[in-house]
């Protein structure tokens, strides 16, 4: 099956449904490792200046198989459409594609987005011709919006950034993934495996995380965790899971019991 | 000639180039980015484009991010 | 990591934190392609009188390869304690060992344990030499004394068998796992994926499970997805997630965003 | 307490947190029946054209004692910020006050807002001198967004209109309360009477409802459970409630017992 | 309503359906305001040795008005079947009658109970005459055998005793509901109004609770609002709610929008 | 002469202010609200305001709502 | 004369009825019960019953408990 | 001689012991168990037990279970 199930993602295939950021971690070896033990396709990035006073020697990009692996710069830190749209434009400057996972934060505290300035940052990216991978929240109008748009994709949050607190409205999310035409991405607050196994029985199309892996105890064994969690619940999810009863249906028969 | 990099002034000798500039901050071979007041600084005007008094300069790059 | 993560069982080691049922399926060969593709080493099965006028040809048995697996007999169906231990020492005389999932149904709406009739049969049990593996609810009372008695683990239900509900009450299952110097499994009421991943992730040992396979609409498919499910519990688990909070924190850092 | 503990809502003070809709009613006595049972002070209603060939000789105001209830008529059924903005005005003019409950809907099916617009309508509105209540979803950047602009209350949402979700996102309405300082007023999913004793546990001022009652087999009796219903979880919330424990705490001492 | 809604237990009618507590209050005055602030009939003391060195002047029962409350004496702190059978009988011969809230405690962290010995113990009490209402988890099954024993109610724990965590399985106790006979009174465990009211919707006929409300910050408001919390839910239970479903249904009719 | 009333037309008589229009409707003494032509007309207008040929008239009152 | 009194041993004079006993307690008007060695002591009995050296007397009354 | 097998009355010949039955039953390879008179029948029985008149056999096997 799982050569068959082909994620295609701005018209590009990938047969890994977990997408990893490359923040918090000790190290960029800690990093490579992590990613690859998350068999990750996709990674995410972010933009920022060089330290002109020590530029350093050391480069997260050169321990990262750029043949193997497609890089999604991020506007994490923006807070207005038009921050996002410089970053944006410095990002596919510096040569790694048009994909941009689009965040335009509308309060520190949560991190949630500021929903009519990513709605008017994804407009100008996409007439730009950017591949437009926005950060959004659970919300079914606005991600509706954004594919009208022509955004890649949506992505929508499960909890705050961080937080992971997992899926805090799966009804939503369900909502998000039966409208959509493109594929549906959760993004944001997921804490452990179950948690993205959960998103996946929802029928999204895949996951993005950071913090889950890169904070816990034991970074590459979580990051194992995540990609057997992810292909779990895919699997779950084509498989056709049985319906909730409240009451007990036997596994055993009853004919031929000893009298 | 004062010219801000990256937010900081900074004193660079006249007629130096863009190029010059990476080169003697070891970028040349990096992903990076350039920013000429505002407005993105294409990969072919590096060598010509010589910076001015009071441009104003940002130098990105890729680093760890979710 | 997972070379070296064994579960033992009644003294015997395992690499697989699966066990599965036996029932429900369309036919023998469906069974056993199930039960390799969960990766399953312990199968449970039911002991039921032999048809007298159609013995049959085909054998449940024969289709598996005992020399991996190791046949777990049940006393489903039995309501009383002197039920349960009659069927348990049938079983035993059929010489495919000392194991038995006991089970003493107290009703059959819910088909939840009679919980006196439950220690009662294990405790014939123990003493006889059976490794008793007792099915019994969720109460880490009833767990410990199990415990005590000399049961080789202790099997809480998730939810009502067949149910797919999952994990009704995390609490004390976690609570059952705390107090236990047994391999705690969690045994019925799982419907998906996900429930057996969050089973691991509570720190359970095993889990058991039947319908939520051969229930699904593609059982191949959801014994796979069992399987990884389980170890992505199991490894999350192991890896140590992060805290959960109520507000976000960022996973790309702010130094260097561009003003 | 309940003497001390007002409710202000636009510069008025209420005794009632129970703000109920007038719509789906058998007949406008029920609906003046349902309302005093209710107990509630703030009653919405929607804004529509007479039916010219009948005009009819019942009215619902007819049936609402004016003197004791304040009127907040609603732009439900808008699509875009003008249609609500118009709907707004006609309401005031016909001279019941200033108060409007700001709805602009983003799609049909989920009867989500469409944030922008709501924005967009509410920013005009308040220039107006409306006092603007805006439903919106439970997302805390719109909320603040909306505080800022000048709207007398925030009406994050539960779950979809007329579903009986109940609060899909407690997270998201508790961070909701703790930064705001103009009323938080759940509006929209709720389904029966725990569900709004949970709203005001969570620390909200009010919750909005109408289908849950009107829908109810037994109307009457709904609105005298929700009334109840907000009064628990008001008085539960100034109260103070114990901290949840993983562990158990006995509440008769353990001296004294016999040996 | 209320008027026809009379509680029945042990062939006696109540109108409160709130039993509450006596431990862990400031002094015996807090106790009598808080017992009248929740309108409870039926309150619950434990059987303790007298301090013979100092017998003390104030005694708990001389606070409550005994002609208007039933004296409900339970056999906490017991941890086997004989220690709670002698604890009621001097319970009794103390001459407040014939009720008991058996508790047989099965371990001190969870204070859950030990089932064979509760079982046991309410055999002997209901053959001595004993009105027994025991203390028991969330097992339809036991339940169902402490009915069938003769026990005046059962009373399945939402969570551990004193941890407010709320009903843990609402599933359970609504099988418990379905299939009892008896009243079903949910002891134990309850946090905060919304838990009773939950309770009282599931169809339960009673709460029991103390340190909910003894431990709250403010007993006494607390107290009120678990009165108002049972008859919320209670009422919410009789009228019936709305069904729950994904989608939204509007409350506002579309015909005669503004065009 | 045709004037559009909620949406649908209708042959008035000519000179027919919205008063007496309110008048003939029975809606004297309700709580309605008057839109002419797309913007609200003031009560104090109602008596003197005349409707022409093709003025677009809503008239709007309150029913039950969430 | 010992007699066990709530666990604790107790010198009582010899002859001393339960009655006596609750008397010197000030436990008369209490609500409260009594077990002798392991069994209930009926209220009538307290008056005849006098206490013997080595009985085990258990007085228990109501307290605060959930 | 009629005895009953798995709960139901059968007429087997006179002396056929459990080994002839388990043979006649196609059963002999089968991992199977037997009890007779609610007594587990150890293998090592089945060739010299002969079945009685009135016997009560219970032949199990195992079969799909959860």
């Amino acid at each position: 099956m799982s050569e068959a199930d082909i994620f295609e993602l701005a018209g590009k295939p990938y047969r890994s449904r977990l997408i990893v950021g490359t923040g918090k971690y000790r190290d960029f070896s800690q990093t490579a490792a992590a990613i690859e033990k998350s068999g990750a396709e996709i990674v995410t990035v972010a933009v920022r200046r060089v330290n002109i006073t020590d530029p350093g020697k050391e480069n997260l990009l050169d321990f990262l198989d750029l043949s193997r692996i497609t890089i999604l710069p991020n506007t994490a830190g923006c807070y207005t459409a038009s921050e996002a749209i410089r970053t944006a434009r410095l990002a596919r400057d510096a040569g790694i594609g048009a994909l941009v996972k689009l965040e335009v934060i509308g309060d520190e505290k949560t991190l949630f987005p500021d929903v009519p300035a990513t709605i008017e940052a994804a407009r100008v990216l996409v007439e730009e011709g950017f591949l437009v991978l926005p950060y959004v929240n659970d919300d079914p109008v606005t991600c509706k919006r954004l594919e009208d748009i022509g955004c890649a994709a949506v992505m929508p949050l499960a909890a705050p950034i961080g937080s992971g607190l997992g899926i805090r409205n799966p009804y939503n999310i369900r909502i998000i993934v039966e409208q959509s035409r493109v594929p549906v991405i959760v993004d944001a607050g997921v804490g452990t495996a179950s948690d993205v196994t959960q998103a996946m029985e929802l029928g999204c199309d895949a996951v993005l995380l950071n913090t889950a892996i890169a904070g816990a105890k034991d970074p590459l064994l979580m990051a194992e965790a995540m990609r057997l969690g992810v292909e779990a619940g895919r699997k779950a999810f084509l498989a056709g899971r049985i319906p909730r009863k409240l009451y007990a249906t036997a596994s055993s028969p009853l004919d031929g019991v000893l009298q | 000639m004062r010219v801000t990099l990256n937010g900081e002034a900074h004193d660079l000798r006249e007629g130096i180039t863009v190029s010059d500039l990476l080169a003697e901050l070891g970028l040349v071979q990096r992903r990076i980015a350039v920013e000429l007041n505002r407005a993105i600084l294409p990969r072919e005007d590096y060598p010509q484009r010589a910076l001015r008094d009071g441009d104003v300069v940002e130098i990105v790059h890729f680093i760890g991010g979710g």
